[in-house]
């Protein structure tokens, strides 16, 4: 379609839906009224699980399969833009490659040095601390992931390429990515081994805000902040290749 | 319903409309982390601090550095074929 | 509980596994691993129907049974569901064999990837539960995807994937919003505990938008008219194996979806509106059908015109479940399992021609394949099978859906209609075979579509070397299993009880949250009568008038093929246009519902 | 006053989509997407708090008898935040590959495939 028919058919189309929203959201129960069974779930949670954070007994164990389901995505995602961007690699490799680099590495520098390599070791701690105690305090295996990735992509753009090619950065991610999500699947498993049914919550919960309570809900959470940090790392090593190493080589 | 929460989505309503009508790529990423912003404190009025901290890592350093990091690499394309 | 559990999380742990173990390539080892996950769900979900029987499992994850409301997530499995998620992992082999022949880098991480879509549309299939509905859908799509886009070095693959991806993401944010509207309506996301709720608020605004909603995401993965546009665009372009599984199942679990949520989720509230839904959801399927058919007796491009066979057949898929019958949807679902055997084998045809001829436009393979006499048989006994050929599963299925269509006030003529639609369509299947296998009549026209994508004519008596044996054998079991998967011996009757089952909200409800239901009325469903053949007949002739017509280089008048031209035109490869498409039958939709189901 | 959060969200999902049907680069078109997904993040939300409802974490001074937000949703909008960053990340290496092999980025401008 041409950019004015398209723009036509995009008005009445979003007039439209625009006006469905509207219909309905008067027909939802009033903003501050929640209809689901909020406290319910709350007094489940702690009482049965002595999770003290029940968003996350909810995302680790109540609806622990939602989350399976959302891991295996950002796993399948991750792996799934690596193997994208490394297809053509070494394709256009020309003498003006070096030069290029430098101006290319300097400028990504640019943008990523601003954040200061000198985050990098609170950024870890932070993180680690944010996965441990997702069960206790806001956070969880998800954030604390990312937050570790973005300590990880620091070291690797703020100029110690070389340092982190020699480990081989992106098979180190990839590994964790995978082993995460291998995780997770398995303690699912174990709730079939250990108790009754898959995901069941099948370690001792302990008392309410200790550390190691809420069984299995913080060891879920750790496989996840795992595979968040290797796929969330793995997807930006493999864009920063793009640009620092110019997809070559 | 608090002024907080009343300021808080009409800080990301109008920072929604920004994003998309920033049409440079490069300024719409930084729109969008602010974007990314508005909507984790509005989070946080909605008493959702789980969500608005997985919004603040993903919105304001995941997502963004992806864009920008893809958007270096489209201008290095570019500049080759120059 | 074991079984139906490890069904999904068997394939999930070899495929993580496989992409762990990715630096050390080994093939081999990988193939073995992904067949025997695949096997072994196979297995698990043919023990787990056993013991269903002619009942309902429902099984909840982390042991978290109902108390008084909801607060886990079932698995609920009855006949169809557990019966598309077996058929699921059946399609999956072929495409796992396949992947061989057609996947050259990072072939590892392929087969996991495969093993996770297998497990996310096995899922999808038993979750008994709205979001976790969507989380497996969105699972599904995302590793489409990346298999669709996996053959990077192509350029067209990229472009497939990334119509595909930016559509469905559309699609599934839509289904995501109306599962919101649902939850602030009733506090719920089990949908047996969800459709009590709505049996009390009735048809309201929110329902009815929540339900368009609902159905645009799962008919954008359904490829209905109009969103149906990236299917050409990524079926055209993904490699052989992933397309066995896109096309044999992937899209119809959108219609799939739309039934099993319809059927548990809105009927109560709906219960009052069966016609008008019914009129809205056939009507969809006659246009879809007949527009899918059109385009792909116009398309030349191999592959492309498969897209468009999938989508008629989808349309003919989405008239038996919009007639909301449970011989309709018992009809459908024989059909859907024939027809998928079919297209897979098709496309693995196609896939070996275009692989060793480097060609994929019916022009300039014109007679090449002539010395690939096996494949040719195969191909034009597939084509004829998507034709409604006697005693196919398809003839069967498709039976059935006569029949309750002949059995529904005012959908009389429905059963003509759908001989048209499969003869425009296997036409065009049997033209392009009697071409390209055979070499009959003129070659096809110059397509100026293609100036970019065309193949290039001087490699044109190039052959490469691809394997053809293996494929050939395996597209020959696929065509056989249609075939004897139409000769199961009481098979329409017990389909019918699952159906009946299937459309039993009641029941249903009754056996995830506890409660009682009176019993379903099975319905008794005649083997193919006399009518059955005729409509068979009439569709295999209208087939080799359209296959003849073609090959014979005879075109339609001007004026049509104007019209034909203009509707192709449409196809742009233009996300932003796709995307206007979907929002705009998302409106279409809507305001149907709110002026029809109130 | 006690709808404008669900207005607030139909308008980012529309407003979003507008970007999306009208976007003339690919990463511009992807930013889009993330504002119309953002839409269901605050829809879940605003249909999960309670006035005066305290977070989902209880604590010595939060006794499990106080009134709470809805727990629920907010894990399924964590859920919905990881969906949105990993569609995002394999846009975008679909649209870094597309540039590498259309030299543009303009989804305008990939019309390879058509009819």
């Amino acid at each position: 379609m041409r950019a004015r028919p398209r723009a036509v058919l995009a008005v009445l189309a979003l007039a439209g839906l625009a006006a469905l929203i509207a219909w309905a959201a008067g027909g939802l129960t009033p903003f501050g009224t929640p209809s689901g069974p909020a406290n319910g779930v709350v007094r489940t949670l702690v009482h049965e699980r002595h999770a003290a954070n029940t968003v996350n007994g909810v995302t680790y164990d109540l609806r622990g399969l939602d989350t399976l389901g959302e891991e295996l995505i950002l796993f399948v995602a991750a792996l799934g833009s690596a193997v994208l961007l490394r297809h053509g690699r070494g394709e256009q490799v020309d003498e003006r490659a070096d030069e290029e680099h430098e101006s290319a590495s300097a400028r990504t520098a640019d943008v990523l040095r601003a954040a200061g390599t000198a985050l990098v070791g609170p950024l870890v701690v932070l993180g680690v601390y944010v996965v441990v105690h997702g069960h206790l305090s806001p956070g969880g295996g998800f954030q604390g992931g990312v937050i570790l990735a973005a300590g990880l992509l620091l070291v690797y753009a703020a100029g110690q390429v070389v340092a982190l090619e020699r480990v081989e950065p992106t098979a180190l991610v990839e590994v964790a990515d995978a082993t995460g999500a291998l995780a997770y699947v398995l303690v699912a498993v174990g709730g079939l081994v250990f108790a009754a049914a898959a995901l069941e919550n099948f370690l001792p919960f302990g008392t309410t805000g200790n550390l190691l309570s809420a069984g299995t809900i913080p060891v879920l959470s750790v496989a996840v902040g795992v595979e968040v940090t290797g796929a969330v790392a793995l997807i930006l090593t493999e864009l920063l290749d793009q640009t620092l190493l110019r997809g070559g080589e | 319903m608090t002024v907080l929460q009343v300021v808080a989505l009409a800080a990301v309503a109008a920072g929604g409309t920004l994003v998309v009508l920033v049409r440079d790529p490069v300024r719409q990423a930084l729109v969008a982390s602010m974007f990314g912003l508005a909507l984790a404190i509005l989070f946080f009025a909605f008493q959702a601090p789980d969500v608005a901290i997985s919004q603040i890592v993903v919105a304001t350093v995941a997502v963004p550095v992806m864009i920008l990091l893809a958007l270096t690499k489209l201008r290095d394309d570019e500049e080759r074929e120059r | 509980m074991a079984p139906l559990a490890l069904s999904v999380l068997v394939p999930m742990i070899a495929g993580t596994a496989l992409a762990l173990t990715a630096s050390v390539e080994r093939r081999r080892a990988a193939v073995a691993a992904a067949i025997g996950a695949t096997l072994a769900s196979l297995a698990l979900l043919a023990l787990a129907l056993a013991r269903v029987g002619d009942g309902r499992t429902v099984v909840w994850w982390g042991d978290w049974p109902p108390r008084g409301r909801v607060v886990g997530i079932d698995f609920a499995v009855d006949g169809l569901g557990g019966g598309l998620a077996l058929f699921v992992t059946v399609l999956a082999l072929p495409a796992l064999l396949m992947a061989g022949y057609a996947i050259r880098a990072s072939a590892q991480l392929f087969y996991g990837a495969c093993l996770i879509f297998v497990a996310a549309m096995v899922g999808y299939c038993l979750t008994g539960d709205l979001f976790n509905l969507f989380v497996f859908f969105e699972l599904m799509s995302v590793t489409a995807y990346v298999l669709v886009g996996y053959e990077v070095r192509r350029r067209a693959p990229l472009e497939g994937a990334l119509t595909f991806a930016v559509t469905n993401s559309v699609g599934s944010i839509l289904l995501l919003f109306g599962i919101g509207l649902l939850y602030g309506k009733a506090g719920a996301l089990n949908m047996a505990q969800l459709g009590r709720a709505l049996g009390h608020v009735g048809p309201s605004g929110v329902v009815i938008v929540a339900f368009a909603f609902v159905c645009v995401g799962l008919l954008v993965k359904a490829a209905v008219v109009p969103f149906h546009f990236w299917t050409a665009d990524a079926y055209g372009v993904a490699p052989t194996p992933v397309l066995i599984l896109l096309a044999g199942v992937f899209s119809e679990l959108g219609l799939y979806g739309f039934a099993r949520v319809f059927w548990t989720v809105f009927e109560p509230a709906f219960a009052a509106h069966h016609d008008a839904v019914r009129a809205v959801f056939v009507s969809l399927g006659v246009l879809t059908g007949l527009l899918g058919a059109v385009l792909a007796l116009a398309q030349h491009h191999l592959k492309r015109m498969l897209a468009f066979v999938v989508v008629s057949q989808i349309g003919l898929f989405l008239i038996g479940i919009g007639l909301l019958s449970d011989d309709g949807l018992a009809g459908t679902a024989i059909f859907l399992v024939g027809d998928g055997l079919a297209k897979a084998a098709l496309f693995i045809c196609v896939g070996v021609v275009q692989h060793r001829y480097d060609g994929i436009e019916e022009r300039t393979l014109h007679g090449r394949a002539r010395a690939l006499r096996p494949l040719g048989a195969v191909y034009l006994v597939a084509a004829l099978t998507v034709a409604d050929l006697p005693p196919f599963g398809t003839f069967l299925g498709k039976a059935l859906v006569e029949d309750a269509a002949l059995g529904a006030p005012g959908w009389a003529w429905l059963p003509a209609v759908m001989a048209l639609i499969s003869a425009l369509a296997a036409g065009a299947l049997l033209r392009a075979g009697l071409r390209v296998f055979r070499g009959v009549g003129e070659p096809a026209p110059r397509d100026a579509r293609f100036a970019s994508g065309a193949d290039d004519e001087q490699r044109a008596d190039e052959e490469e070397d691809v394997a053809v044996g293996v494929p050939t054998a395996i597209a020959a079991v696929l065509v056989l299993g249609a075939l004897l998967w139409g000769l199961v011996p009481g098979l329409a009757q017990s389909v019918a009880d699952a159906a009946a089952r299937f459309t039993d909200t009641a029941g249903y409800a009754a056996a995830v949250l506890g409660g009682s239901a009176p019993a379903a009325v099975v319905p008794h469903v005649r083997d193919p009568g006399s009518t059955a053949y005729l409509y068979a007949a009439a569709t295999l002739a209208g087939t080799a008038v359209v296959a003849w017509l073609g090959v014979a280089g005879r075109s339609l008048p001007r004026a049509a093929m104007r019209a034909i031209d203009a509707v192709r035109a449409l196809h742009s490869g233009r996300p932003g246009d796709y995307v206007a498409w979907t929002a705009g039958g998302a409106a279409v939709l809507g305001a149907l519902f709110a002026l029809t189901l109130r | 006053m006690t709808v404008l959060p669900y207005l607030v969200a139909g308008w980012l999902l529309v407003v979003g989509l507008w970007g999306a049907i009208t976007s003339r680069h690919l990463v511009h078109q992807v930013v889009c997407l993330t504002v119309v997904q953002s839409s269901t993040y605050v829809l879940l939300l605003a249909v999960g708090y309670r006035s005066g409802g305290y977070a989902p974490i209880v604590s010595s001074s939060v006794p499990p008898s106080s009134p709470f937000v809805d727990p629920i949703v907010q894990a399924l909008a964590l859920t919905d935040v990881v969906v949105e960053a990993t569609v995002v990340a394999v846009l975008l290496a679909l649209t870094v590959q597309a540039h590498k092999r259309f030299g543009t980025a303009d989804p305008d401008r990939l019309g390879e495939l058509s009819g």
